[in-house]
């Protein structure tokens, strides 16, 4: 197989926002290179998605693939996003590695019952015997009065779900990294990009390597509080943590990187230095992955807090489209040093 | 007057109005949109105004119809006033959703549009719901579902052509294939059957119409509407369009690379105003049409002075309107 | 309308596991009684549902509903779980109150769209000017080797989603009242039955009344740890709570009733009594509804808690089908009664 | 032998005895059922036995079947050892899915049965993938799905249809009409168009078939799939036929009144075994016939037992086979 000579980057962990070596590129390019190599590597694998092939290439991210791979591998297809997550999941289990690629998170809702009925839980249900090697790509939209329907962040639903793995790379370097993973995993995985990384810039090594799930990395160490995001919220609250230090106060930045599996111990473990949790998720509180963070800490840690929990989350509604309110909608960096400091 | 319509010049005038209110409309948005007042994802339907001028017409103000992304030319043609589309654009309190929804979720529950969505085949079971109502009501409505030839790709068409087939219930199915969904070709996503050939798998009757011939798409719709007032059940018609806009936005995708230079020109010379306002122009007509484009354009200067002249939402409300409790 | 006069049942609130008055029905004729009241009501009111009409009648809930309204009025569907819940939602939006049937939980994934992207989000899309008044009701099965696609309990997926009211009736009072009010409320709501609770008798009152969502209920009293719990789990802490008791440890019970709203202010009241807390869901812990419970009170009673908080939920694994690894999968009695003593 | 049939007598007699296998296995389970050492729901599919056997003759162990909560016919006729089911029905170790997965999921992906899904509709577009696979393997197989009436009304057909048909892919779409979906009637949930109607929507030759008639089976399968074999795309096939249990469980669910006791009457009076028995008979197989009896009889003995005497799954290893990270 050709994914066993590729070494798991486990120095991404406690690593800056991007790795130590290679190239500056974009997350989008990133994510391309990712997609490039996958394909050059392993005659399994082949994308799907809506458009895929079209001149916008998915943000750019999948730009030049149909043309280098053809359109046998890199397929276009209909709008039916659960049939089509169960075709992809089918050519997983009789020996592909497809890659499905939606444009935006809030379209997963229409392929729920494949995504948690059978990607889920196929490989328990056979006993092991049959794996779903298929990963999911999904972008999370924001602003310019996109509403309610196509500004969703729905990492919380599939983070719940037993059997998927789901990633939020917050660099470049993750987000070629942990693609690569999932299609070498085998493992049936959704990875959960935001569309506005999609031109941050960081070093990406040139080679194919995986960054493994459920391992988070320290973005910023600190002894006060700490901050915890994923995705998008990683570089609010470094920006946070920076301006805080400004002020003398110490924040510590944990990147989940993965809502699951969910690295507890990294949590736990600057906790227990900090005393302080505040999480800064991309989503709606209740039931979501602010909550899971804040009941791991409330079941391993609670005597390690010195103040109260607090979650910087989206407004309890959906995404409103005037702009006014867009902007209260969206908790932001001034949200989290005020929060910071009204617990210290 | 025409070879091809037996309809009354008044009708025609009134199709074309319809048509033309549609097109300036959204020529306003392409040039107030660099301006940033519209801070929201405009999808276009110039170039395919001719369907919902020629169905809209055979509704009342209590039919429903339910839109989606692609909505501005369905609300305007059932009605809704020019001026609250206007100020949802730009995102204001006097929107028709009060800046809570913006371009993609125009409605106005007292014109018959409870709604639209975004989401691609959404709207179709959501009229067959409203035709089921309708005839529990017994209220004599009829509904119609609007959606893209992509939408007809999903589950929610089949299943909803399924229900509404079974119990017979008073809705048209009005399909837009404008041929692309996004920039992908209807080559790329179907067989060459074609969207109308699925009617027969459930009884439904269905036809093919040029929905840039306003008159066929009126005659069409006519005899939809009125099996459906009938109580015999839905209708499919599957529309041949083209939009001359980008999928999203105020440009065209041409130079992108999205469709090709020659379909384009063809679609282009086939405008579905022109192909009426000339005949029009034939028997005479040409100074009514002049003096609807002052009328048009005055009814378009009003309306977006109107949504640019009102109030910005107050942040504090944010969570007001989720439920019918807070 | 119809529901004005119906009185909300504030009187729910702090009472044991029945009403106080009433005769004595079983959960199942409850729900029955409830539905028979809301037809006979409101013109408006219609039931859907795949079988509905069948001798079988959703386990009893239904059965003579069709024979005394018709079929018009109580109506079989076909197979179509996501359109079905469309269809639903735009009879409700257009003057009918609606209530559509599944036979399991398991089944809402394939009507994710409908229930996440267009009946939570409608009403304030159309800023409030277009509301959704579809009550859906549907089960959790449970045993006997149903396995991994037909004994989920998805409650938590749907509390994160704004815009949903989602309910959870542990008693035959609150199965009627919820239902009631589900209806009367005009809001979108999902009421989650428990199948094993169908045939537990309790009191309830023979006129129509409301439960309102998002008050919860001491169902016993105590002082050295709160259990929460919810629908049949509720029972469970009773019976823990009452071996607890023999053993000289005070243990209060809250069942949550709606998981959407959320009663937070009874359950940081309780803890700060008791001082402990012990969540017991029906469901997945990551990102569930005992995640949440302890992330409220991580953020409003940290500083009140002496001892961590412990979460008892089902394996993070679907559900297995073979009985010595069911029976190992779900908590029972045992597992709670063992857990509080682990704390004290 | 018979006007119906140029098959040769070797493969009726197979044909016979795949049937016997699954109705013989079937009845076991009947008769065990009470004992409650298999604890998981049984959808039993006696009476709709000439479907799998006349179908799964074409097909190699390599190729691909995609099945239902009603599979333990599909299973054993594409060659599945009876041992492993019962085994898994019976909840051990030894069991085709170690007892994870109960009676709803039988798989072998040795024997070309990647697992079967309980949600309704969900077999389709996993077929569908697996014939896209095999395409992009060139590894000449080919896929079936097997689905019932229900099915053919949820989304994911229309979406598996429109897929297949676009990219003319190795699919045979197997719709086992059986009339009802749990008690509800197929003309209550569907138009009278009929399933098979489906197919021309999409240019998918599609066709009615007797499925209580195993030859007519075996015929319109074979066409099936050498059409998929030949690379010339996929085939709808609607059979007709009637399930004799009910929905679920081991008894009949006529008592109940979830069928009219006249129909009930009629399909037992056409048993597929029976059909192509006294034809077998007729032709002086008579003898062939009863050493078969005694032959699976004893395989099922042989495979009940296995079943009984297998390995509980230890609750330790409940967490494991959830993913492959271990
Ligand atoms: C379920 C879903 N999938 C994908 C999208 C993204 N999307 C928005 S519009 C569109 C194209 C729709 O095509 P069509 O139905 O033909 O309508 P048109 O835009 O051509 O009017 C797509 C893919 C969406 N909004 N919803
Ligand atoms: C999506 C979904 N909806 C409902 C059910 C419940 N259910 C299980 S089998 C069944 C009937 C299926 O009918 P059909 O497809 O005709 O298959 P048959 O049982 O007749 O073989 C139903 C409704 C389910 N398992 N999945
Ligand atoms: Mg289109
Ligand atoms: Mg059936």
């Amino acid at each position: 197989m050709p994914w066993t000579k590729l070494l798991a980057d486990n120095a991404g962990t406690g690593e800056p926002c991007s790795g130590e070596q290679g190239r500056r590129l974009s997350y989008r390019d990133a994510i391309r290179e990712g997609l490039d190599q996958a394909l050059e590597l392993d005659p399994r694998v082949f994308l799907m998605g809506e458009g895929i092939d079209d001149p916008g290439g998915v943000f750019g991210s999948t730009l030049g693939l149909a043309q280098k791979y053809g359109r046998g591998r890199v397929m276009d297809t209909p709008l039916a996003e659960n049939g089509m997550t169960g075709v992809a999941a089918g050519a997983a289990m009789t020996g592909m590695r497809p890659v499905l690629i939606h444009m935006r998170v809030d379209f997963l809702p229409m392929a729920m019952d494949q995504m948690i009925n059978h990607l889920a839980k196929w490989r328990y249900m056979t006993g092991g015997r049959c794996s779903v090697p298929l990963t999911v790509r999904a972008i999370i939209g924001r602003g310019w009065g996109s509403a309610a329907q196509h500004s969703q962040s729905l990492q919380s639903l599939f983070a719940h779900i037993p059997g998927l793995t789901v990633v939020m790379p917050a660099t470049p370097h993750d987000a070629k990294g942990m693609l690569l993973e999932s299609v070498a995993s085998g493992e049936p995985t959704l990875m959960i990009e935001h569309r506005w990384l999609y031109d941050r810039m960081g070093l990406v090594p040139e080679e194919p390597y995986r960054v493994p799930a459920g391992i988070g990395a320290v973005r910023r160490t600190g002894t006060e509080v700490t901050l915890v995001g994923l995705s998008l919220t990683v570089h609010d609250l470094l920006l946070a943590a920076e301006q805080l230090a400004a002020e003398g106060i110490s924040a510590e930045v944990l990147d989940l990187r993965s809502v699951r599996p969910l690295d507890e111990a990294l949590i736990i473990s600057s906790v227990r230095k900090t005393g302080r949790l505040v999480i800064m998720d991309l989503g709606w509180k209740r039931c979501g992955v602010s909550a899971e963070v804040a009941a791991v800490v409330a079941e391993q840690a609670f005597d390690a807090l010195r103040s109260p929990v607090r979650r910087l989350c989206f407004a309890e509604c959906p995404t409103p489209a005037a702009a006014p309110l867009e902007n209260s909608y969206y908790p932001g960096v001034s949200d989290v040093v005020a929060c910071v400091k009204g617990l210290l | 007057m025409t070879p091809q319509s037996d309809l009354n010049l008044e009708t025609l005038l009134s199709l074309y109005r319809t048509m033309l209110r549609i097109r300036r409309f959204e020529e306003r948005i392409v040039d107030l949109y660099p301006r940033q007042g519209i801070r929201t994802p405009v999808h276009l339907c110039i170039g395919q105004e001719g369907i919902p001028a020629g169905l809209c017409d055979f509704l009342r103000r209590e039919d429903y119809i339910f839109s989606t992304h692609r909505s501005h030319g369905h609300c305007i043609a059932k009605g809704m006033s020019m001026r609250v589309i206007a100020a949802e654009l730009h995102g204001q309190e006097e929107g028709c959703s009060r800046g809570r929804g913006g371009s993609m979720h125009l409605c106005d529950p007292e014109w018959g549009i409870p709604g639209s969505t975004a989401i691609v085949g959404g709207s179709i079971p959501l009229a067959v719901g409203a035709a089921l109502s309708a005839r529990m009501q017994n209220n004599g409505r009829i509904a119609v579902a609007f959606f893209g030839d992509g939408a007809s790709e999903e589950g929610s068409f089949h299943e909803s052509l399924n229900f509404a087939a079974l119990h017979s219930l008073p809705v048209v199915f009005a399909c837009e294939n404008n041929l692309y969904a996004t920039s992908s070709p209807l080559e790329a996503r179907q067989p060459p059957a074609g969207i109308a050939a699925k009617g027969a798998g459930y009884g439904i009757p269905a036809v093919v119409v040029d929905g840039n011939d306003v008159i066929a798409v009126y005659h069409a719709a006519g005899e939809a509407v009125a099996r459906a007032r009938r109580g015999e059940g839905p209708t499919l018609l599957e529309f041949r369009t083209w939009r001359w806009k980008g999928h999203v936005g105020p440009g065209c995708d041409l130079a992108a690379g999205c469709r090709p230079a020659g379909e384009h020109a063809e679609w282009l010379a086939r405008c579905p105003l022109e192909f009426l306002g000339s005949r029009l122009r034939e028997v005479g007509c040409g100074e009514e049409l002049a003096a609807l484009e002052g009328i048009v354009a005055a009814e378009i200067d009003d309306a977006f002075a109107y949504g640019q002249g009102g109030t910005e939402p107050d942040p504090a409300g944010i969570l007001n309107d989720l439920d019918g409790r807070g």
